[in-house]
Formats: structure tokens, C-alpha cells, sequence
């Protein structure tokens, strides 16, 4: 218990973050019509590829040695792209089957 | 200066994850609500790649980094592009696991330097890493591994390559999976610096396991909840990466998606009447097994081919309600088809769009729109329930439980208070359908059994094409 | 421990903000949204007092503290539990200047250790202290009295002690007070330390002076609005006692507080279709300057006190559709006899509440709640127009704007677009005021000249009191 | 320009926290019906009453001898209470108006 409580304060501006990023997630969505289900949930999908970074900062750091991490971090680097650049792409076909056409 | 613009560039990316959302979650602004969060995030890619700085050093290899984003954008742009509108909940989740895996991925590599780091000297892993650190690592790994392994077994289920598969006692099996991840994890962290890896990888394995495991038993119909779920927990994947680089971007991105996705989740399942737990041990309001189903009085009465196409022909309105059926036998194009020729006719022609017909929400209006029927003829839910009292006949295609009456009589049926299309208000229904067989929830429909009904038994599509021939004739 | 704990404290106070913010903008949580706050709020106090360390040093003047506590809450409790219902407004504007000064308090005693440890040493302001730290303290001190002043002639204006005072070039004025209270701040930033008092508390009165006359011009019935702007300035005020602080309680009630109020402050003008702007340059939608009244046609057509009680007393249905003139004339005690009167003959009495009727939002529900109204009569303008149909007779007490019908039927009027009770609908109306002058719009109003409508003049208070004499010897 | 990006990332958690801060406030009373926007302003008026935190700091770190910390330190801490226990206690009488009766 105690250590929770210490972890906390030492991340507080983290905790803080997070916190606040849950009641924005619930609260931005709450009223979202049921048509655009799919849609909200692949632009999700999409914003979550900002994990990308990460493979980005890991592929950048890497020695030219270190061959795990050569090879692991240009795949997530790979996979990253794909769950971003395909996930707007596609969000976008979606969403433009429900604009007024003409 | 270059890491203070980073930060204000990764401010930037955080607002428009939350403004993009916001705006994806409204019709009028969705198409660019997605274009803003896409903006967002190419400004903090090329953030990352170019002001990064660790310990005052820039990032290198950018060959390699250009290479791999340049294979990964052409390949989603073409995979994105080509697919048909109806296989896109599966290139969803096949997206959502690609996320799932680089989050693994980042943690892995991370842990590796941990390890090479210390294997030398023999002490506690506890020892040598900080809880935080080693919490954020091993978090991302096991999510981002399950939400890899789910969602590539959810993509496989919708595209067919694999089959519901479930054995008794799944769910303890499952659970226990669950129980061995959390302690290999835990015991990774008070092994030796030595053997770390070993329980390090179990755990990865175990992960995936649990991934795998995790979405086979549940039916194809609820996958996309399914993804939905999956969706959040990669959302969380990410966030445990943003601990661990303290990158804001990646934290807020995160947890943005965790928690609107998991909201997500819960809302798709309230729009069928139907709760999580429900979904994921898979049975329908569990009705099913009680068997308590009421026999339905009255007769079923069919109606011929022509008959049915004079009725229409000499309609003044008819409304089309689309369902799974519809989307089963592919007869989107046969459907917009035969609403040319009525309308040819002079007869009014619009489709009565219920928000989860089909087996995706929106699934009829990607559908209709793969067959070029104009949005302008689309009616939603409520729409259409004020004009079915000017109807003369509406055409049930594939249609079940979102036509049944129960939703609003019977307080025993599962889908008691879920809103319908209120077919009855219209003069006449034909139902088009191969046989008297439920659908979805598994249940009667009266519907079937009212005066006004009449059956048109048969495969969608073939149904149509003859109705076609018959309109062409009179 | 103590302030690992009291970080602990802070993140629930936080969240019982937001979720008490949250659950006041909903009738049905409202309450306990409102105990929720408080009870997140006496969390961060409590532990602040006993758990707040600074380099190791817990606080001390414990009886001080306490002491202050105690007086604070006796005197806020006994106003806030005395105070008539219709005296809200102004009591909420008091307690907001209150919270201005509290902050701007804190924030002179911050410079003032500035002031005392550098004063000994000539060099400039700006060379000792950060310019961050010295950002928080001025904005606080400034924005803090700013609110203060201009809420006490908000509470002065409302509770009668003042009037409004403006003159000409006013609006003039009152931006060079800015731009001076700007240089004068940023000027005391580069001043010597031994005089750096001088302009900062020239700063200080040029605040308290801006807030006095950014208040003074706007009208009387323009101080909910004025007040709801005042609040979110407190808010973002206590915010820069966060960052000052570097406490996250604060910081996050405050922009909160802030961020909502500007919000609220926007929807509140909304309300009464005018923009913030209008409001505080303070003339209704430039109209009355451009003078192009229409002359209406038509007679006024009067009606007499036994006529007017015996169409009431004989018909089914009767709706009353109070107005600010039953404020002014503090009516609502007769009109709730009036009610009793003829429910005790067999008449459906109910009220038709507009929600911006009166002077500030939810006037109409305070006030009959005051007399002992039942909540079951009053009637929510949506359902108030539904029920208007089947009403026989109308009775508008002191209302003018709100059932003005040129909002639906005048594009070129100030109030078009708002949406009003259709009083019309009903087969009578009648009409209470002490003449045919405007409301609060300022504009005429098309409703008392048509042919179903008759006039019933003289102060609301007097007329009812007749009416029920009239009604007694039916 | 260049000290306010330092500035930005300097404080870059609390600069999270503001915008979040923000963009909660505002989502949340979005959607608000008019005839509660006097309690919600009553209401939000008594959670700025937070500020009495400083004052309570102030006071409770003012040494003996110094009179201008005592003093102002006091008034803030009073003038803060007002606002808090005021705020939320016309509040509640307020919101006890619209209630159903009975
Ligand atoms: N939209 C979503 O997000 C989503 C997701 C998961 C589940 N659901 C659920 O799915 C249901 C959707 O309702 P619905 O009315 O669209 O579908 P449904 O209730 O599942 O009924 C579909 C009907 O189509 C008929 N059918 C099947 N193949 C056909 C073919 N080739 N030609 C003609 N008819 C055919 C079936 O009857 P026969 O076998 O007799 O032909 C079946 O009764 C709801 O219960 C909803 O809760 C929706
Ligand atoms: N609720 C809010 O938040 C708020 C805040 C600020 C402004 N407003 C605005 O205030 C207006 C409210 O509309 P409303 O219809 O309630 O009021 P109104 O349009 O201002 O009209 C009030 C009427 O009451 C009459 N009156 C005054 N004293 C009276 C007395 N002693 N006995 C009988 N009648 C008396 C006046 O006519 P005589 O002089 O002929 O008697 C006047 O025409 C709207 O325009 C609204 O936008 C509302």
C-alpha cells in the first residue's frame, strides 16, 4: 500500500494525466449514434498507432550491432505504419459512404 | 531547442487525438475530425524522427526508419484501398493487431537492453530495475501480445480462415492462462539477471496464448465487439510506452483510445440489447437454454412471386428493409436493381436503415453504398418509423430481430427494449427469407404470423432477380 | 508518507470536481453532485492542513487556522441558509468576489516575501525572481481583483445599492486601464527591487478600478451573465495559485472552474439569443438604435376583473405563464392562492415556466418554489406548448419577451430565433402588466393585439389580489 | 517565442494538465438545460473556492513576527471559507427547489 501511495506521488503529474485522459475518452464518445460505431472505432484504431513512436525512438537508438534490435524495431516500425496509414486510410473509405452524395 | 519544439509538437498531436474523436463521433464532422487526428500524428512522427534527443543525442539509422515506414505506408495504403467495404471490420482488427504486435515489439527490444545490460553479473532483476520501468515493459508486452494474437484470430474469423472453436470448461482453462501469465511475469522480476529471459519469454508465449484462446470461442457475429475491445487494450499498450519513453504523445494517445474504446464496447452491446460479460462467455440473453419460448399462434401466409411484384408495382410507396440476410446472399446490387425499376414506375422507394441490422453497425449503410443506392434514399430508425404509416408495402430483405414486435410487447424476450423498425404501421409486409428459421437472438418473431404479413421464402438474391423479371413483364 | 498521502488527497479532490461539475449539469444528479464536490473539497483542506510539508516543515498557526475556518464557515453558512430564494444571484456574486480577493490576498503575501528578501540588495526584480513564479503571482493578483471589484458592484447593482453608471467613451476607458495595468505589471517585472513595491501595488489598484468599471455600465438584468464570466476569471485566478503552489488541486478546480464558466457564460447569452459581446458593451441587439420598430396594427382590447375571473373560473383548464413583472411585484405568494382558488373549483391549474423568464436562469422555478408551489405543476416550455392546445384560457403575468410570437414569426426582430411558449395555441389569453410598454428586449409585442389576447392592466400583485376577491363571490 | 516553447516544456505536464483541464470543463457542462445554469454557476463558484488551499499555505507558514503573512494570511483564509462553505451551501438550497416535492 504504502509504495502504491509513494508511486503515485512521485508520477503524480502522470496519474494526473491519465486520469484526466479516461473522463476525455468517456466523455468525448458518450454521444456518439450507433451508425458510427465502425467508423469511431477504426479512427481509434488508427490513433492508437501513435505507438509508432516508440518503435521509432527504438529503431533510431539502435547500435549498429545489436542486431535484435535492428531487426525487432524496423519490424515495429513496419507494423506501426500499417496500423496508422491504414487505419486513417480506411476510416476514411468508411466515412465516405455516409456523406451525402452529389 | 529541438526537444522544446518536440514537446509542443507532441501537445499538438495530443490535441488532435482528442478533438479528432470528438469530431469522429458526429456525422457532420466525422470525415474530418479523422483527417485532423491524421494530421496530428504525421507532425509527431516527423517530430520524433528529426528533434528526438536522448542524453543531448539525435535518433540515426534514418535509412532503416524510412525504409520500414515507407514498405508499411504502401502496403496499408493498398491493403486499405483494395479491400471490399464489407471485409473492413477484419482489416480493422488486422490493423489493430499490427499496433498490438509493435507495442509488444518496442517492450521486448527494451527488455533486451535490460538484459544484456546486467546478464553478466549475478543478481535480482528486482535488484537492478525499477518497478515503474519493469511495470511499463512487461505490461506493454503482455497486452500488446494479446491484443495481437485476438485480433489476428478475430480477422481470421471474419474472413473465414478459421472456425468457432470452443471445449467444456474454456473458461477455466482461460482464466488459468490468465492466473500463469501474472505469476511468470512476476517471477520474471525476482529471478536471477542470468535466467531473467526465460521466464521473461514464457510469459510473452503465455500471452499469446491467452489472445488466441480468448476471442476463438466467441461467435463471428459478436467479433466486432469483439475488436472493439481489442481495440482499447492496444490503446493501452501504447500507453504503457508512453511510461516508458515518458512520451506525452504516446500516453495520451493511449489512453484516449483505452478508454473511449472500452466506452465503445459497452455501448455496441447496449445498442443489441445485450451486456459485455454476455458477449464474451457468448450466449444470448440466455433464453436460449431456458427454452421457455412462447408458442406462437396463427398462420403463416406466403405469397407468390408475381403477386408480390404487382403489389409493389402498384404501390404508391415502399420502403426496403435491409438485414443480414441481405448482406449474406450479396444482393446489394440485385436491390438497388429492382429500386431502379420501381422507381421507373413512378413508385416511391426508400430503405428503412435500423442501426445493427446486419452484423456490424453500419454495416447496411457500407452495403448499400458498395451498390451505389443514394444516401438520400437511406432512412434512419426514427425516420423511418414515422413514414411506415404512409407505406403501402415494405420489402423485409434478410431482416429478423430488428423487425420483432417482441422488442416492444414481450418484457420476457431477450431483446425486450431494444428499438425496432415498426413495420406494422405500413398496409402491407412481405418478408423475404429461405425459411422460418430465427435469426441472430434466436427467437420467434410474430411478425411472421400477423394478416398483414405475407412470406416470400428463398435466397435473397435470387428472390430479387425473379421479382425483377416479374416487374419487367407486367 | 504525509505528502504522498496528501497527493492522494488532491487527485480525489480533483476528481470529485469534475465529477461533480458534471453531475450539477443533470436535474437528476444535480444534488449530489453538488455534496459530492464539498466532500472531495474538505478532503483537500483537511489535508492540507495536516498533512502539507515544505522542506521537511509541516504547517503551524494551528489556532489561526482554525480560527479562520471556523468564522468563515459560520458567517457563510448563516448568509447562504438566510438569504431569500429570489437574492441568490447576488449572494453567488458576493461569495465569487470573496474567492477574487482570497486569491489575489495570497498572491500580494507571495510578493511580499519576494519583496522583503531582495529589498536589501539593489538589482532588478526581474534578475531574482523567475519569470514563471512572478507570471502566477501578478495574474493571480490581477485577475483575483479584478473579479473581486467587479463582483461587489455586481452584488451592489443586484441587491439595489447601486446603479448603473456609464458615460461617454466608457468602453475608452476602460481598455486604457487595461493596457496601464499591463505596462505597470510588466514594468514592476524590471524594476529595481527596492522600489518594485511601488508599481505593483499601483498594478493592484488599477485592477480593483478596471473591475469596478467593467461592471458599472452593464444593466441590472445582464448580471447573471456578468457573474458567470466574474466566476471563471476566480477560477483561472486559484488556478495561478496552483501553479505558484505547484498544486494540482488548484490548479485543476480552478481551470476547470474557468473553462466551464466561460462555457457556461456563452450558453447563458445563447439562451437569451444575444452574444457575450452584446451583453458587455451592453445594448440589445442594435435595434433600438436603428429605431425600425414596425408599426403594429390592431386594437389593445381590455378586459374586465369579473370578466376575467369568471372566463378562469369556468373554464377546464387554466395555464399561467409567469414573467419577471410577478417578480418585481413579488406575486408569487397571491398567485399561488390564485391557483388554490380555483383548483378548489374544479379547475387544472398549472404554470408554463420559459426557461429564461425573469432575470436570471431558473428565476421562475426559485421563486414559485418559494411559495410553495408543487413542482408536479410547473411545466417545461416543451411540454408547455404541447399542453397549450388543450388549454382554455392563458394567463401571462408580467411576461412580455418570452411569448413574444415575432421570435418565430420576424426574422428581422432582436429575439428571432429563440424559442418561446406559443401561447396562442390556447382559445384565450390574458394578459397582466401595468402598461403597453416593452420588457426586457425592448421591442413591442405582436401577441397583445390579436384578437383571442386581452389586457388586464396594473401591478400583478394588486390585479391578483382582486382576481381572487372576484373569484371568492363567484 | 523561443523562451515560450522553453517555458512549454519546462512545465510540460502542467501544460497537460491546463488543455485536458479545459477541454473536460468544457465537454462536460455542454449539454446542460437552462434552468440549471444558476446552481451549476453557484456550484462552480464554490469549487473555485479551492484557492482557500493557498490561503491555508500562507497562513500556516507565516512566521510569528510577520504581521502583513498573519493578517492577510487570515483574511484570505476566511474570505476563502466564505466562498467554499457559501458557495456550496446555497447551492444545495438551490438545487433543493428542483426536486420533485413530496
Ligand atoms: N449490427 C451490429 O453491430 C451487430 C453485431 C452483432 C450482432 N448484431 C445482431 O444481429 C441482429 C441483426 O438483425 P437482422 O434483422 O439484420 O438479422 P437477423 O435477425 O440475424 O436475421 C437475419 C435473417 O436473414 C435470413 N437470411 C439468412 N441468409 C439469407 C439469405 N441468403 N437470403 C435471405 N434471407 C437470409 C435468416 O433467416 P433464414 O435462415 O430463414 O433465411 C435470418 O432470420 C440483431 O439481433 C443485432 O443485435 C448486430
Ligand atoms: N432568465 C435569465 O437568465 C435572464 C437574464 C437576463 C435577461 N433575461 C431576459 O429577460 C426577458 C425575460 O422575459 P420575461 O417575459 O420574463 O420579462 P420581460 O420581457 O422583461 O417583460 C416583463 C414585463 O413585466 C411587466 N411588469 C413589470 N413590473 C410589473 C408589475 N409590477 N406587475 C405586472 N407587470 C409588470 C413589464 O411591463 P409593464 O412595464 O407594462 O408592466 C414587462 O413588459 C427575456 O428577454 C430574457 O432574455 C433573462
Amino acid at each position: 500500500m504504502e509504495s502504491v501511495i509513494h508511486f503515485i506521488q512521485e508520477n503524480i503529474q502522470m496519474v494526473y494525466i491519465v486520469i484526466l485522459m479516461i473522463f476525455l475518452g468517456i466523455e468525448i464518445i458518450g454521444r456518439v449514434p450507433s451508425v458510427l460505431h465502425t467508423p469511431l472505432m477504426s479512427g481509434a484504431n488508427a490513433i492508437h498507432g501513435v505507438v509508432i513512436i516508440g518503435a521509432i525512438i527504438v529503431m533510431g537508438k539502435a547500435e549498429s550491432g545489436n542486431y535484435v534490435a535492428l531487426v525487432l524495431g524496423f519490424l515495429a516500425v513496419v507494423l506501426g505504419t500499417l496500423n496508422v496509414v491504414g487505419g486513417f486510410v480506411v476510416t476514411d473509405r468508411m466515412l465516405e459512404m455516409f456523406k451525402k452524395k452529389k | 531547442m529541438g526537444p522544446s519544439i518536440l514537446s509542443v509538437c507532441y501537445i499538438v498531436a495530443s490535441v488532435t487525438f482528442i478533438l479528432g474523436l470528438k469530431m469522429l463521433s458526429n456525422p457532420a464532422t466525422a470525415r474530418r475530425g479523422n483527417l485532423i487526428a491524421a494530421a496530428g500524428m504525421i507532425i509527431a512522427i516527423l517530430g520524433t524522427i528529426f528533434l528526438y534527443e536522448d542524453d543531448g543525442k539525435r535518433l540515426g539509422n534514418y535509412p532503416w526508419i524510412f525504409s520500414a515506414i515507407i514498405i508499411g505506408s504502401i502496403i496499408g495504403t493498398m491493403v486499405a484501398k483494395k479491400v471490399k467495404m464489407t471485409a473492413m471490420p477484419e482489416l480493422v482488427s488486422f490493423f489493430n493487431g499490427m499496433g498490438g504486435a509493435c507495442a509488444a515489439l518496442i517492450s521486448i527490444v527494451e527488455f533486451d537492453y535490460l538484459y544484456r545490460a546486467h546478464r553478466e553479473v549475478s543478481s535480482s532483476f528486482s535488484d537492478v530495475v525499477a518497478s515503474g520501468h519493469y511495470l511499463a515493459i512487461i505490461a506493454g508486452t503482455i497486452i500488446g501480445s494479446v491484443s495481437f494474437a485476438g485480433s489476428i484470430i478475430a480477422w481470421g474469423k471474419l474472413s473465414g480462415k478459421f472456425k468457432d472453436y470452443s471445449f467444456k470448461g474454456q473458461h477455466l482453462f482461460n482464466n488459468l492462462i490468465l492466473i500463469l501469465i501474472l505469476v511468470s511475469a512476476v517471477y520474471a522480476y525476482f529471478s536471477n539477471t542470468q535466467f531473467v529471459n526465460i521466464p521473461f519469454f514464457i510469459t510473452v508465449a503465455l500471452a499469446l496464448l491467452y489472445g488466441v484462446f480468448f476471442v476463438l470461442p466467441i461467435g463471428g457475429a459478436d467479433m466486432p465487439v469483439v475488436i472493439s475491445l481489442l481495440n482499447s487494450f492496444t490503446g493501452v499498450a501504447a500507453a504503457c510506452g508512453g511510461f516508458l519513453y515518458n512520451n506525452k504523445a504516446m500516453l495520451t494517445g493511449g489512453i484516449l483510445v483505452g478508454a473511449a474504446g472500452t466506452l465503445l464496447t459497452i455501448l455496441m452491446c447496449r445498442a443489441m440489447n445485450r451486456s459485455l460479460v454476455n458477449v464474451l462467455i457468448g450466449s444470448f440473453g440466455g433464453t436460449k437454454a431456458g427454452g421457455d419460448e412462447k408458442a406462437i399462434e396463427g398462420n403463416v401466409k406466403e405469397i407468390s412471386l408475381s403477386d408480390a411484384a404487382m403489389l409493389m408495382a402498384y404501390a404508391k410507396k415502399v420502403m426496403i428493409v435491409p438485414g443480414y440476410g441481405l448482406a449474406v446472399a450479396q444482393a446489394q446490387h440485385t436491390c438497388h436493381e429492382l429500386e431502379k425499376s420501381l422507381d421507373e414506375k413512378g413508385v416511391e422507394v426508400k430503405y428503412a436503415i435500423h442501426p445493427v441490422a446486419g452484423r456490424m453497425p453500419g454495416h447496411m449503410n457500407v452495403l448499400l453504398a458498395e451498390a451505389d443506392v443514394s444516401y438520400e434514399k437511406l432512412l434512419e430508425m426514427d425516420e423511418a418509423n414515422e413514414e411506415f404509416k404512409t407505406t403501402d408495402v415494405v420489402l423485409v430483405l434478410g431482416a429478423n430481430d430488428v423487425v420483432n414486435p417482441a422488442a416492444k410487447n414481450d418484457p420476457s424476450s431477450p431483446i425486450y427494449g431494444m428499438p425496432i423498425l415498426e413495420v406494422e404501421l405500413a398496409k402491407n409486409v412481405i418478408v423475404n427469407k429461405r425459411s422460418m428459421k430465427p435469426g441472430y437472438a434466436g427467437i420467434e418473431n410474430q411478425l411472421f404470423y400477423q394478416p398483414k404479413t405475407s412470406m416470400l421464402f428463398g435466397d435473397a438474391k435470387k428472390v430479387l432477380q425473379e421479382l425483377l423479371t416479374e416487374l419487367k413483364n407486367i
